[in-house]
């Protein structure tokens, strides 16, 4: 724990402040306060439902997500095309499989934040997330055997290390 | 410059046209469950991508922006989740996906 | 334009509804009740009903489609044949049709600019220009910035309060149904396997 | 106008969703087709809002974007999870639509 739980539900009630006053674009004093007033209600409610954890609130890898999102569209581009070409294709040249593979990451949230890219990449799809690893319902043999998921493996190991 | 960016927008628009058509065929003509969930993937990635961002583009930088933003930040967290549930309770739910190894499907 | 959009999302209600009337498995119907419920919070919206679409979408295809399954495991997925004719329900029904479609010649045109529904309050409200105090210019001139939280939690309030508690009663009831069935199953299935570490969070 | 094709060609997707959702053939494609259908509600929102002018519509789309997935996940926890009693069969069974 590098940070304590107030600093974590104080960095979570800027954001949620910051996101208020820019959904609203109003700014009276009552409005202000409404706003302030449901921010603290809502800290109160996680704070008692003990969300904002090392995973509720993983401010450690925002810097990591800035340089990982942008390269996960352009992914998520290219197998959208995959998939779009076997959709169009006449004969619909489908080969689906179900494997099993480990991912390397250390954390509960590296593995969620895999298991999601794996299923946001169409082609892939996370079918179960154990303590065993990953099942993997996949489209086409290409959309599987390419070194992308090993790119996309280390990608999200260096992600979550760098908090 | 708004030239420009009126027919990039268009560009976006049509290019998200495309991935919702092109997934909504996929999900009409794939054969089981699963596979049509990879379909369903097109649509809820790059089709609500291109549109949202095409939007975003006429929009210009303004609390719309932030919307759209919002909008598509909470799709693109929500839809893998989502379809990670459909297939797992898929699996509980005793339907097998078909594997097929050579020939094709349906 | 806009009206392409609107026969088309009419289109769909129509086929859905239609859907809905022929299937025979019930969980199949639930389903497509939640497709109906998106449609006509589609077209709400396009009808610039702002307040209706979002309760549509909230109390239809939110909460509904989880009572509507509630009962359903209650009484099980098969429609039951009906047992009667329909000659009766289809002539009350037919009589009720026509006597609303005779009701609308009284309803002013529909589309006229200037019919009581475009010149009462919506311009206002939609200009969010009406203090909420009874007279203009007092004190309590709250400007909420959001057109539907205005329609919705201010100038319809009490409105809103009532719906929501008539959603809450439902709810309340079916659960209480939930709990009166919570007896040993007969697949013996264990109500949870929490194996999986991510969850629906 | 490309916002008007784009509004067609997610009407045109919601109407392939629909039929999947009137084909099945199992629940799990329907409910697959009834998320699929509510995040096209969400563009074609998105849209209407900016070819009508209002893109203030948007605060709706967020709000079905987020009660599309909360409903979903709700439903397939009430499959996943038994609460569907004893009577009937399971809903995962392929049926006769």
């Amino acid at each position: 724990m590098t940070q304590r739980p107030v600093a974590r539900v104080a960095g979570l009630c800027l954001l949620w402040y910051a996101m208020w006053l820019l959904m609203s674009g109003h700014y009276t004093n009552l409005l202000l306060s409404l706003g302030a007033a449901s921010v603290v209600g809502v800290a109160l409610l996680v704070t008692r439902m003990l969300l904002p954890d090392r995973e509720g609130a993983p401010f450690h890898i925002v810097p990591g997500l800035l340089f990982y999102l942008p390269w996960l569209v352009v992914e998520v581009f290219k197998s959208n095309l995959a998939v779009a070409r076997v959709i169009l294709s006449p004969r619909l040249p489908i080969r689906p499989r179900v494997v099993d593979f480990q991912g390397h990451q250390k954390t509960d949230l590296g593995r969620f934040i895999y298991a999601n890219s794996i299923t946001l990449t169409p082609g892939t799809i996370t079918v179960r997330l154990d303590a065993e690893g990953f099942r993997i319902h996949a489209l086409t043999g290409e959309a599987l055997d390419g070194t992308e998921e090993g790119e996309m493996d280390r990608r999200v190991c260096r992600l979550e290390g760098a908090s | 410059m708004e030239m420009v960016l009126d027919y990039l927008s268009a560009a976006l628009l049509l290019l998200g046209s495309f991935f919702v058509v092109i997934g909504g065929i996929g999900v009409l003509r794939m054969p089981d469950v699963f596979t049509r969930m990879h379909a369903a993937g097109l649509t809820d990635t790059m089709g609500s991508f291109f549109i949202l961002t095409g939007l975003m583009l006429q929009a210009g930088i303004s609390g719309v922006t932030l919307r759209l933003i919002m909008i598509l930040g909470f799709l693109w967290f929500t839809s893998p989740v989502a379809t990670h549930a459909l297939a797992k309770a898929a699996l509980h739910g005793k339907v097998e996906p078909i594997e097929h190894e050579d020939e094709e499907g349906h | 334009m806009e009206s392409t959009v609107d026969f088309a999302l009419l289109g769909l209600l129509a086929i859905t509804a239609f859907g809905v009337l022929r299937m025979r498995n019930l969980v199949a119907v639930v389903m497509l009740m939640g497709i109906y419920s998106f449609l006509s919070a589609a077209l709400f919206v396009v009808l610039d009903a702002v307040d209706v679409a979002f309760t549509e979408v909230a109390v239809g295809a939110g909460v509904s489609t989880i009572l509507a399954l509630g009962t359903v495991a209650l009484v099980g997925t098969r429609q039951k044949r009906r047992k009667h004719s329909p000659v009766l329900p289809l002539f009350i029904v037919l009589v009720t049709g026509g006597m609303l479609v005779y009701g609308t010649y009284d309803l002013p045109r529909w589309g006229e600019p200037d019919n009581p529904v475009h010149r009462h309050v919506a311009p206002e409200y939609l200009a969010d220009q009406v203090p909420l105090a009874a007279e203009p210019g007092e004190a309590l001139a709250v400007h909420i910035p959001n057109i539907v939280t205005t329609v919705l939690a201010s100038y319809r309030g009490y409105d809103t309060l009532g719906e929501t508690t008539v959603v809450f009663a439902a709810m309340v009831g079916v659960l209480t149904l939930f709990v009166g069935s919570r007896r040993p199953r007969r697949g013996g299935r264990p109500p949870a396997d929490d194996e999986d570490g991510d969850g629906a969070s | 106008m490309m916002v008007v094709g784009a509004s067609i060609a997610v009407l045109v997707t919601m109407a392939m969703a629909m039929a999947r959702a009137l084909l099945g053939p199992t629940v799990y494609d329907r409910v697959l087709a009834v998320n699929m259908f509510g995040t096209k509600t969400v563009l074609t929102i998105a849209l209407i809002g900016f070819f009508t002018g209002r893109p203030e519509f948007l605060d709706l789309a967020l709000a079905y974007g987020l009660l599309n997935f909360i409903g979903t996940i709700a439903v397939l926890k009430f499959f996943q999870f038994g609460s569907l009693g004893a009577s009937g069969p399971h809903p995962g069974e392929t049926e006769s639509g």
